[in-house]
């Protein structure tokens, strides 16, 4: 049944139809804003459950797949001018979209967190309808981006996330909101434009198909991620061009380098990454859930599909230095993390330490590896839009999120204090809970080719039992100052997205094979890429 | 650079000699004069000079247009604007040395290109004679492959005109210009003999 | 040269009815100024200058039309009038639909905005538009220095006038004194290289230059060199590319709103139609043995482009005034503009010209939409500081919306005009591989970002001052409305357009037949 | 040195001297003026071409016929320009003009 | 033999599990009846775990796996699976023994707090992960229960939670332990990436270990077996990482019986004992062990001997009894480092909970504000003291069988680690003695009030004292010179035929490890125990020995100045490096786009003139640049 609708498509456009017509609706009706825009949030992620539930690996999502053309812009090549004798010379941007193993468990993650931040918008106050307008606007971009499979489209969609987020951060933050927004937009316009760069450079140099027609050959250049990533996996792409048109190894390092810069930023990578502890600490707690939630594994998403498949001989050989970053993002984010004493840059700091087992999983160069860097990013979104949830549940009682001005909430919020102990659980990389997995696999996958350097990120396991620790007991045990004795705990709607969040932290714990079933097969080319590449 | 100058010290070089001089001169006496009038005037006498120049490159009608328009309206014009705004920051001219000086490096640097472009060009031998007659010429000229243009030419003389006008007009309500000469004739009619072109 | 003596037949008249209607209008309109009592108000004469606009787009349309029909008919589609002193083609007539549309929506934008107590001379401020446009056009569609050259000043000139048309205002005088300074100096840099560039090759034809460049450069470079870069320098002060740039915010600033815009988008694309003129038929044939002249002309206005991308977005960083903002951001626009020339006609770069009016178009729509939305606040605020947008969102949430839209496309966000403008020209960019400037356009974007960003932080982050609502008259909300909608339909779909304009220009029979 | 270089040598010489003059004076007016004395430089180059360059025509003085009218053209609107900023600041100093900055 | 129940054994950790699920969903609503609840489940554990035991009595019981596929990672597939052997049965008696006894003291000792039913999930979720470590048939199941045991003695350490130093404690056994897990993980790592087929499970190791295959060096073996060893010495309380298991007693008392006696530390000797393949293949890593369970034994044992805390002199005497296990482990007798186990549960459960009972009863750990209980609480008085005696080692009560055993396997492997095991004999029978003399004899020198309302506990509490005490008295007839029933019935099944028999009997052996225990009691009651003997009696006498001891020889002083100062101030410094370097470049990339743009906006001066001079400057540089060079 799945086959015939174009379900990629609707799990990417639906939000932007409900923004669309939650413009629609007058200012006033509170109530009707926020039921529709639950159903427009609900409604993809229903299709992505869907989705999975149709998933079959071991075809990769073809069925899903959409291709259509949406612009063909001729280049003007006229005889005389013409490279490899073609007649016609287009530019094409297809819409493209697919599914796959990698895709999969992130756009569902991008429905379950979205869904959550969803419900937990209760706590947004001012300005709903373009509050919720802008939230399904940031959702298409989100779901676009894992579904889009095409540069250009992806970097429509990647953008998109971009002017809504930035609202989002500037109208509904906190104190210092405006300069947080500012400072995300400039930092991350800036790691797109390299982005952009990287991919135009792939585009107008790999991304070319030769189609012979009636009248002469056609010469196109798409950023299609399928011509894209057969053309760069065929030894005679070169030949079939005209030979200095084709991307030549130093350029493919450049490209390369400049996509690690680029999603680097996004993941964020050390030493890029002082512009999500803005966010983190000034943004709305819904709002960080999307964020830190899922806006940062489009980082890792990015470099593992475009940095690591279509450029597998330069993946090689930046292994070791992705390796090494990502160990130091790790034991960097985990060392800063121990001495914050606020709970929100706490949990940045985390993030980026979290986000370097991302890294080693990537570098590790094989399925494990790259399972572990998928379930990693899903898990860790899981974790922290939980531990966001639950600081804006806080925040919204106590007006502070200080671990040095909060202790003792145990006893005025048991509820949210054990969801918060079992967050911070799963954050430290507890079994049991999504968070080993998707560690042990980075680990795992890395350990064969760099041991030394796994032996000093498992370090970042120990820093984080610390910080998390330090972090959750300070603020949940010990004695209630007098001024939170009169808390009250969650009311069930509040309670609702934040069981639902632990009860899938605690179900990908036990029961990992529910993602990595789906991810088989997701990286088969990929790995035979890098096998021709280790053997040449 | 300059050893290989070797000129032919001919009448017409003699003549050029004399009214490169005048115009220099009179350009550079134009920028140092401490009056307003006296530059315009000096600057007056280096159109003139170029006017001469221009009959000795066989263009007399240009040096005859040259006097007419420059000495005649340009430069009239000028003077009347001057007199319209004759006003008190007479000696005033001084105190921007550094402007002046890094605006003499500047227009110095751009001098020797200049002058390093023309002596290094090798000029080809002159193709083609002037024609004989050459005021008749230029009309034919004017009319036929330059017809355009010329059209051209007159609306713009007349969207000057308009233009000059409505600007120098003073408004009716809007005219609190402390002092300002009562300039109604400041209409520039030297145009219109130009405007007598315009079919 | 002067075997065949052309003259100008009743016939031709015909290729120039754009023109002529327009001067036809000019003249109209000007003693309909003189004639009318002073009671009625001259938006009428606005309303007729519209008139004119419309039909000079019109016989455009026209000869677009009949040119596409020789092509099928297998004759060349253009039409060189006195041995190209005048041409018709398609190059010239896009760009003429151009200027026509932009001016078109400036002038009815203006209709709505434009105070008699601020521009006294009414009539004339409307009427002289069209001579502008005029003078634009005949720089889109000459292959002569001379044509060419008055073509630019009798823009110029009228523009003189435009800008010192808000005569309550000293700063609109002192504007115009400014821009007669920098335009003059400008005319005089262009002409003595185009006086350079007739010495070295005997002729005034772009065509016949184009035939004698190749000796002359290998004559005697230095004078080429000389002839181009005072060209490349008078172009680059009309243009106000950095450093050549200074005068623009002054004189953006002082002068009327409409006219702001009619300099920041018509008076732009009109030097840059000249420049291709120029570039195409000379710069191109301009090589020699052992002489890198050629690649040299193109470094240098690549450099210029950097250089205008960089200056003018970190110029407009902070500016606080929305007019001199939107200069800056102008002349960042303009590098941009000018980036598909200084590429350079190669293999894998052909598409200059597609490149080039798809951004003009994307950035005239977007320009002239958030000058009327300038326009409409600084109505409101008595102000055309930035902050007079505060709080705009509450106060016009609909002009605000679109006014979010023009941005996003300044900023070259997705999906926007300005964004897949800004995206085909970085694709020529990086097709012929010259990364940096690629590197350099996205730096200045994102950098950007923080600039045209600021007008929405006033809009939707800051309370205004006054949180009454902004009244947008109907035909400048109208302009506004056009210009957003068509800004999103371009970044959705490019593709007529893009389709239409390779349907209709071809290098061969645009840029390269004689 | 031939005749066409010490022509192009004095335009040069003007020209500079013209831009000089607009970069410095501080007279409106001066500086107007020294537009059209950067215009008379262009003038001479093409008067002088069109008899010594190659193709010795009519042309380059057509040119520079044009180049007159439009340099009177250009005079006649800037000092209206000026007359009508001069009623609003009664100065006709350059450096005074500065009221549009930053 | 027809093994029905060893097929189902995956339910003995699931009925605890299941209750954790019920108590915690229910919320704390539940109080008493929760309580019940888990009791109930561990009740239900222990009797599968009885008839597990009781089907494996007999001879050569096939060994019982069964997996599912857990994970399937590159192609590999990681299994969740469970093993049954003679092993495992007797660890899930233990285990289950030892829990259910505690739930059942704990229905009486926890009755009065308002988050009863929290504990019993918390002790429920605890059960669970240790039986499930127990049963774990490869190392990453193995893995993952130990963290969870981790996590629960973490969870229920603190459970005091508003207690700052539970919440210290709590922190500190975490994050400790973690260090030691952190070896095992990486030892997990490599095996994964060495063994054929990335196989983790026990009979893969055996099979790959004991037929000296030479897939791994010896080198790697070694460093394999000392990682693993590395997380033993963490869960296990071995020096250098003993640190946390003293502070561990600021959870409740039956906690730390359970902790000590069951689960948390056992889990360690378990461990070792479990992979012993792997350290039967590397000599090296054998002798680390022992060395390192022979230090701790000692060094714990003197510090047991000067502390003041009732729970905090058993604690270390748990280390030092640890300690003992790891000296048999690292002497190459496994069965002997598990009979002592097996012993010590009972005891040390019998100890802490009668300890439990004291506190109870008078509402301090400070022995030296007790004294003279005995007459108020005669049970709880004799059954510490048989627990005393048999944790002293003195004959025939269990402890003195399993010390035998470890003692002998000492001699064996060196004289010098026998003669340091019997020192710490000496000491152990010193400190209990001195603890028991303390509390129970003499006259009470707390508050007269306290004393007086002192009596004895109820039965729920009384009754597991006296089972265990029982079970003191009787488990060491497992194994006795003339009854080498349990070192076979280890071996028979998993642990190779060959190291049946391992101890050994020797009468210089019985006659030393008799010796001391007797000489230190006496030492004891020399000191403690005789009338007019006071408390401060040793400190008077060498107060620089005794500070030493009090201080547990700096150890923690020292943890703080080499570690965890050092990472507060290397955190501080990198905070100042992000703000300052990293943010700072940022800010300073912007600062520079911000001036450049001030810079321009000085430009724009309104002086025309200045533009043309730029204009003019920029035009002659761009010639002079760019054609300029061409003429050069």
């Amino acid at each position: 049944m799945l086959d015939d609708l174009p379900i990629l498509s609707m799990i990417a456009f639906l939000p932007l139809v409900g923004a669309l017509v939650l413009l629609l609706v007058p200012q006033g009706r509170a109530r009707l804003i926020r039921g529709m825009a639950l159903a427009f949030t609900f409604a993809p992620l229903l299709a992505a459950v869907a989705l999975y539930i149709a998933y079959e690996p071991l075809l990769g999502g073809e069925a899903f797949a959409e291709k259509l053309t949406w612009l063909s812009v001729p280049l003007n090549m006229e005889a005389g001018l013409s490279a490899n004798g073609a007649t016609s010379y287009r530019l094409l941007f297809d819409y493209r979209m697919g599914v796959d193993g990698i895709s999969l468990p992130l756009v569902l993650l991008t429905g379950v967190v979205a869904s959550m931040a969803a419900l937990a918008s209760v706590q947004i106050r001012k300005r709903w309808k373009l509050y919720y307008v802008l939230f399904l606007l940031l959702q298409t971009g989100m779901y676009g981006v894992f579904l889009a499979r095409d540069l250009t489209v992806f970097f429509i969609f990647f953008e998109m996330t971009l002017i809504p987020m930035f609202f989002l951060i500037g109208i509904w933050g906190y104190f210092s909101r405006e300069n947080a927004a500012k400072r995300f937009l400039v930092y991350n316009g800036l790691g797109s434009a390299v982005m952009l760069l990287a991919f135009l450079m792939l585009i107008a140099t790999a991304g070319f198909s030769i189609e012979q027609t009636a009248s002469g050959a056609a010469l196109s250049f798409s950023g299609s991620y399928d011509v894209l990533a057969a053309n760069l996996a065929d030894p005679n792409a070169a030949a079939n061009l005209n030979g200095s048109m084709f991307l030549s190894d130093s350029l493919k390092g450049a490209a390369f380098a400049l996509l690690v810069v680029a999603f680097g930023i996004k993941l964020p990578l050390f030493p890029f990454h002082t512009w999500m502890l803005k966010v983190h600490t000034e943004a709305a707690p819904p709002v960080v859930m999307i964020h830190s939630g899922i806006l940062l594994k489009m980082g890792a998403y990015g470099l593992l599909r475009f940095g690591a498949f279509l450029l597998p001989d330069q993946l090689r050989a930046w292994a070791p230095a992705l390796a090494a970053l990502g160990v130091v993002n790790i034991v960097y984010g985990a060392v800063l993390a121990c001495v914050q004493k606020e709970f929100k840059l706490m949990l940045a700091y985390s993030s980026i330490s979290h986000m370097g087992i991302v890294l080693l999983g990537i570098a590790a160069l094989n399925e494990t590896g790259f399972e572990g860097a998928i379930y990693q990013s899903v898990s860790h979104g899981l974790i922290s839009a939980l531990l966001f949830l639950i600081v804006g549940t806080l925040y919204e009682r106590t007006g502070t999120t200080r671990i040095d001005e909060l202790g003792g909430l145990a006893s005025a919020l048991p509820f949210t204090s054990g969801i918060l102990l079992t967050a911070g659980l799963a954050s430290l990389g507890l079994p049991g809970l999504s968070g080993f997995v998707g560690e042990f696999l980075s680990f795992l996958g890395l350990f064969d080719s760099y041991p030394w350097l796994v032996a000093v990120g498992v370090l970042g396991l120990l820093f984080s039992a610390v910080y998390v620790l330090r972090g959750v007991l300070g603020m949940t045990y010990g004695a209630l100052p007098d001024r939170f004795a009169g808390l009250r705990d969650v009311r069930f709607v509040e309670a609702l997205p934040m069981i639902a969040l632990t009860a899938l932290i605690v179900l990908l714990g036990v029961y990992p094979s529910l993602l990595t079933d789906a991810m088989a097969h997701g990286f088969d080319g990929a790995l035979k890429l890098l096998q021709s590449a280790a053997g040449r | 650079m300059f050893n290989n100058v070797n000129i032919e010290f001919t009448g017409e070089f003699f003549a050029f000699f004399l009214l490169a001089v005048c115009a220099i001169v009179g350009a550079v006496l134009a920028i140092n004069f401490a009056k307003v009038v006296h530059m315009a005037v000096s600057l007056a006498f280096t159109f003139v000079s170029l006017a001469g120049l221009y009959v000795l490159l066989q263009a007399e009608f240009v040096a005859f247009v040259q006097v007419l328009l420059y000495v005649g309206a340009v430069t009239i014009l000028m003077i009347f604007g001057i007199m319209m705004t004759k006003h008190q920051s007479e000696g005033s001219e001084t105190g921007r040395p550094l402007l002046e000086t890094l605006a003499a490096i500047g227009c110095l640097c751009l001098f020797g290109i200049l002058f390093y472009a023309i002596r290094s060009a090798s000029f080809p031998v002159p193709t083609g004679e002037l024609p004989a007659d050459n005021t008749m010429a230029i009309g034919k000229l004017l009319y036929s492959s330059y017809a355009i243009p010329f059209e051209l030419v007159s609306v713009l003389l007349t969207v000057a005109f308009i233009g000059a006008v409505a600007l120098a007009k003073r408004e009716p309500e809007g005219g609190n210009g402390e002092g300002a000469e009562p300039a109604a004739e400041n209409k520039p009619a030297p145009l219109s003999g130009e405007e007598g072109k315009t079919p | 040269m002067q075997t065949v003596v052309q003259t100008l037949t009743w016939h031709d008249t015909w290729y120039l009815a754009p023109e002529i209607v327009l001067a036809a209008f000019t003249i109209v309109l000007a003693i309909l100024d003189l004639a009318l009592p002073k009671r009625i108000g001259r938006n009428i004469i606005g309303w007729g200058a519209l008139l004119g606009l419309i039909a000079a787009g019109v016989f455009v349309g026209w000869h677009i039309h009949d040119l596409s029909t020789w092509e099928e008919a297998g004759k060349e589609p253009f039409r060189n009038l006195l041995d190209g002193s005048y041409r018709v083609d398609d190059f010239g007539n896009l760009l003429k639909l151009v200027f026509l549309g932009a001016t078109a929506l400036i002038v009815l934008a203006s209709l709505g905005t434009t105070r008699t107590d601020e521009i006294p001379i009414k009539g004339e401020f409307y009427y002289l538009v069209l001579p502008a446009v005029l003078g634009a056009m005949v720089m889109a569609s000459s292959g002569d220095l001379i044509t060419l050259f008055i073509g630019m000043e009798l823009l110029g000139i009228t523009s003189y006038v435009l800008v010192a048309a808000r005569k309550s205002a000293g700063i609109s005088g002192e504007a115009a004194f400014k821009y007669v300074v920098t335009g003059g100096t400008a005319s005089a840099f262009v002409l003595y290289g185009m006086s350079f560039l007739y010495g070295m090759t005997g002729s005034t034809r772009l065509s016949g230059i184009g035939d004698a460049i190749g000796n002359a450069v290998a004559e005697s470079p230095a004078m080429v060199y000389v002839a181009f870069f005072l060209l490349i320098v008078g172009f680059a002060l009309k243009l106000a590319l950095a450093p050549f740039h200074a005068w623009a915010p002054d004189v953006y600033q002082g002068a009327p709103t409409p006219v702001t815009s009619f300099l920041g988008v018509v008076a732009k694309g009109a030097a840059f139609a000249m420049l291709y003129r120029i570039f195409v038929n000379t710069a191109l044939y301009a090589y020699a043995d052992n002489t890198q002249l050629r690649d040299d002309l193109y470094l240098a206005l690549k450099v210029l482009a950097a250089a205008a991308m960089l200056v003018g977005v970190a110029g407009a960083l902070r500016q606080q005034n929305a007019k001199r903002l939107l200069a800056l951001s102008g002349v960042a626009n303009a590098g941009i503009l000018l980036i598909p020339l200084a590429l350079d006609v190669t293999n894998f770069h052909a598409s200059l010209f597609s490149e080039f009016i798809y951004y003009l178009l994307a950035y005239v729509l977007m320009n002239a939409g958030a000058f009327a939305v300038v326009a409409v606040v600084a109505r409101g605020a008595k102000s055309e500081e930035l902050s007079g947008f505060a709080g705009l969102y509450h106060r016009a949430p609909w002009t605000a919306a679109a006014m979010t839209v023009l941005v996003c496309s300044l900023a070259g966000l997705p999906v926007t005009g300005g964004f897949f403008g800004k995206l085909f020209i970085l694709f020529g960019t990086v097709q012929t591989k010259e990364y940096w400037l690629a590197a350099v356009l996205l730096a200045s974007t994102v950098i950007s970002y923080y600039v045209y960003f600021s007008f929405i932080r006033q809009m939707y982050l800051r309370g205004g001052e006054s949180e009454l609502p902004v009244t947008v008259p109907v035909p400048t909300g109208l302009v506004i409305w056009i210009c957003a909608a068509a800004t999103v339909a371009m970044g959705f779909l490019p593709k007529p357009i893009l389709e239409w304009v390779d349907g209709l220009f071809s290098l061969t029979t645009d840029f390269f037949s004689r | 040195m031939t005749m066409l270089g010490s022509y192009l040598t004095l335009a040069a010489v003007l020209f500079c001297l013209g831009l000089y003059g607009v970069l410095t004076k501080r007279n409106a007016i001066i500086v107007l003026l020294s537009i059209e004395l950067m215009l008379s430089a262009v003038n001479l180059n093409l008067v002088a071409f069109a008899k010594y360059g190659i193709n010795a025509s009519l042309r380059g003085q057509v040119f520079s016929l044009f180049t007159m009218t439009v340099a009177a053209a250009e005079a006649a609107v800037g000092i209206a320009v000026l007359i009508s900023l001069y009623r609003r600041r009664a100065t006709v100093n350059v450096d005074e003009f500065n009221e549009l900055r930053r | 033999m027809d093994i029905v129940f060893s097929q189902v054994a995956w339910l003995a950790p699931l009925f605890p599990l299941t209750a954790f699920a019920v108590l915690t969903a229910m919320g704390r609503g539940l109080g008493k009846a929760g309580a019940i609840v888990a009791t109930a489940a561990s009740l239900l554990s222990f009797v599968l775990a009885l008839l597990i035991a009781a089907e494996r009595l007999g001879d050569s019981a096939e060994d019982y796996t069964g997996r599912i596929e857990w994970l399937r990672a590159g192609g590999v597939v990681l299994h969740a699976g469970y093993e049954v052997t003679n092993l495992t049965a007797l660890m899930l008696v233990i285990v289950t023994l030892v829990a259910l006894l505690v739930n059942v003291y704990s229905l009486s000792y926890m009755k009065d707090d308002e988050r009863i039913s929290v504990f019993f999930a918390y002790v429920a979720l605890f059960t669970a992960s240790m039986l499930g470590l127990v049963l774990a048939d490869n190392l990453l199941t193995l893995y993952v229960c130990w963290e969870l045991v981790g996590v629960c003695s973490f969870l229920l350490i603190g459970f005091w939670f508003r207690k700052p130093e539970a919440r210290a404690a709590a922190k500190k056994a975490f994050v400790v332990t973690r260090i030691g897990d952190l070896g095992l993980l990486i030892a997990i790592l490599l095996l994964y990436w060495n063994m054929p087929n990335h196989a983790l499970d026990y009979t893969s190791l055996y099979n790959v270990f004991h037929s000296q295959s030479e897939a791994l060096s010896d080198s790697l073996t070694t460093l394999i077996a000392l990682l693993i060893f590395l997380g033993a010495v963490g869960k296990s309380g071995q020096f250098p990482l003993h640190v946390w298991l003293p502070d561990a007693m600021e959870g409740p008392t039956p906690i730390s019986a359970l902790i000590h006696a069951a689960t948390m530390v056992a889990a360690g000797v378990y461990l070792v004992a479990r992979t012993f393949d792997v350290f039967e293949a590397s000599p090296n890593a054998l002798t680390v062990v022992a060395l390192v369970g022979a230090f701790t034994a000692i060094f714990a044992a003197a510090i047991g001997l000067a502390q003041n805390d009732i729970k905090r002199v058993l604690a270390y005497s748990t280390v030092s009894q640890l300690g003992y296990m790891m000296l048999a482990l690292g002497s190459g007798a496994a069965a002997a480092a598990m009979f002592h186990l097996f012993t010590h549960a009972f005891f040390k459960a019998l100890l802490f909970l009668a300890a439990g009972s004291v506190i109870h009863a008078v509402h301090t750990q400070d022995i030296r504000e007790m004294g003279g209980l005995g007459r108020r609480m005669k049970l709880t008085a004799w059954t510490f003291g048989i627990g005393a005696l048999a944790l002293s080692g003195v004959p025939p009560l269990s402890g003195f069988w399993s010390k035998d055993a470890v003692l002998a396997a000492a001699l064996e492997k060196s004289p010098w680690l026998f003669a340091v095991a019997v020192v710490t004999a000496l000491f152990t029978a010193l400190y209990m003695a001195r603890l028991f003399f303390l509390v129970f004899t003499g006259s009470s020198r707390g508050e007269a009030v306290v004393y007086v309302h002192a009596k004895e506990s109820p039965a729920a509490m009384t009754v597991p004292l006296v089972i265990l005490a029982v079970l003191t008295v009787a488990a060491g007839f497992v194994w006795t010179p003339w009854n080498e029933w349990l070192p076979g019935w280890l071996a028979g099944s998993g642990a190779g035929e060959e190291e049946a028999g391992a101890g050994g009997w020797n009468g210089v052996v019985v006659a030393a490890s008799v010796a001391a225990s007797l000489l230190g009691l006496l030492l004891g009651w020399l000191v403690y125990g005789r009338k007019g003997a006071a408390v401060s009696a040793a400190a008077a006498k060498a107060p620089g020995l005794v500070r030493i001891l009090e201080r547990k020889f700096y150890i923690d002083e020292l943890y703080d100045i080499a570690f965890v100062r050092p990472l507060a101030v290397l955190g501080r410094a990198l905070h100042v490096f992000d703000e300052v370097v990293v943010d700072g470049a940022v800010r300073l990339v912007g600062r520079s786009v911000q001036a450049a743009g001030k810079l321009n906006t000085r430009l724009l001066s309104g002086q025309l003139q200045t533009y043309g001079l730029a204009a003019l400057a920029g035009a002659v540089i761009l010639i002079v640049a760019i054609a300029g060079r061409r003429f050069w």
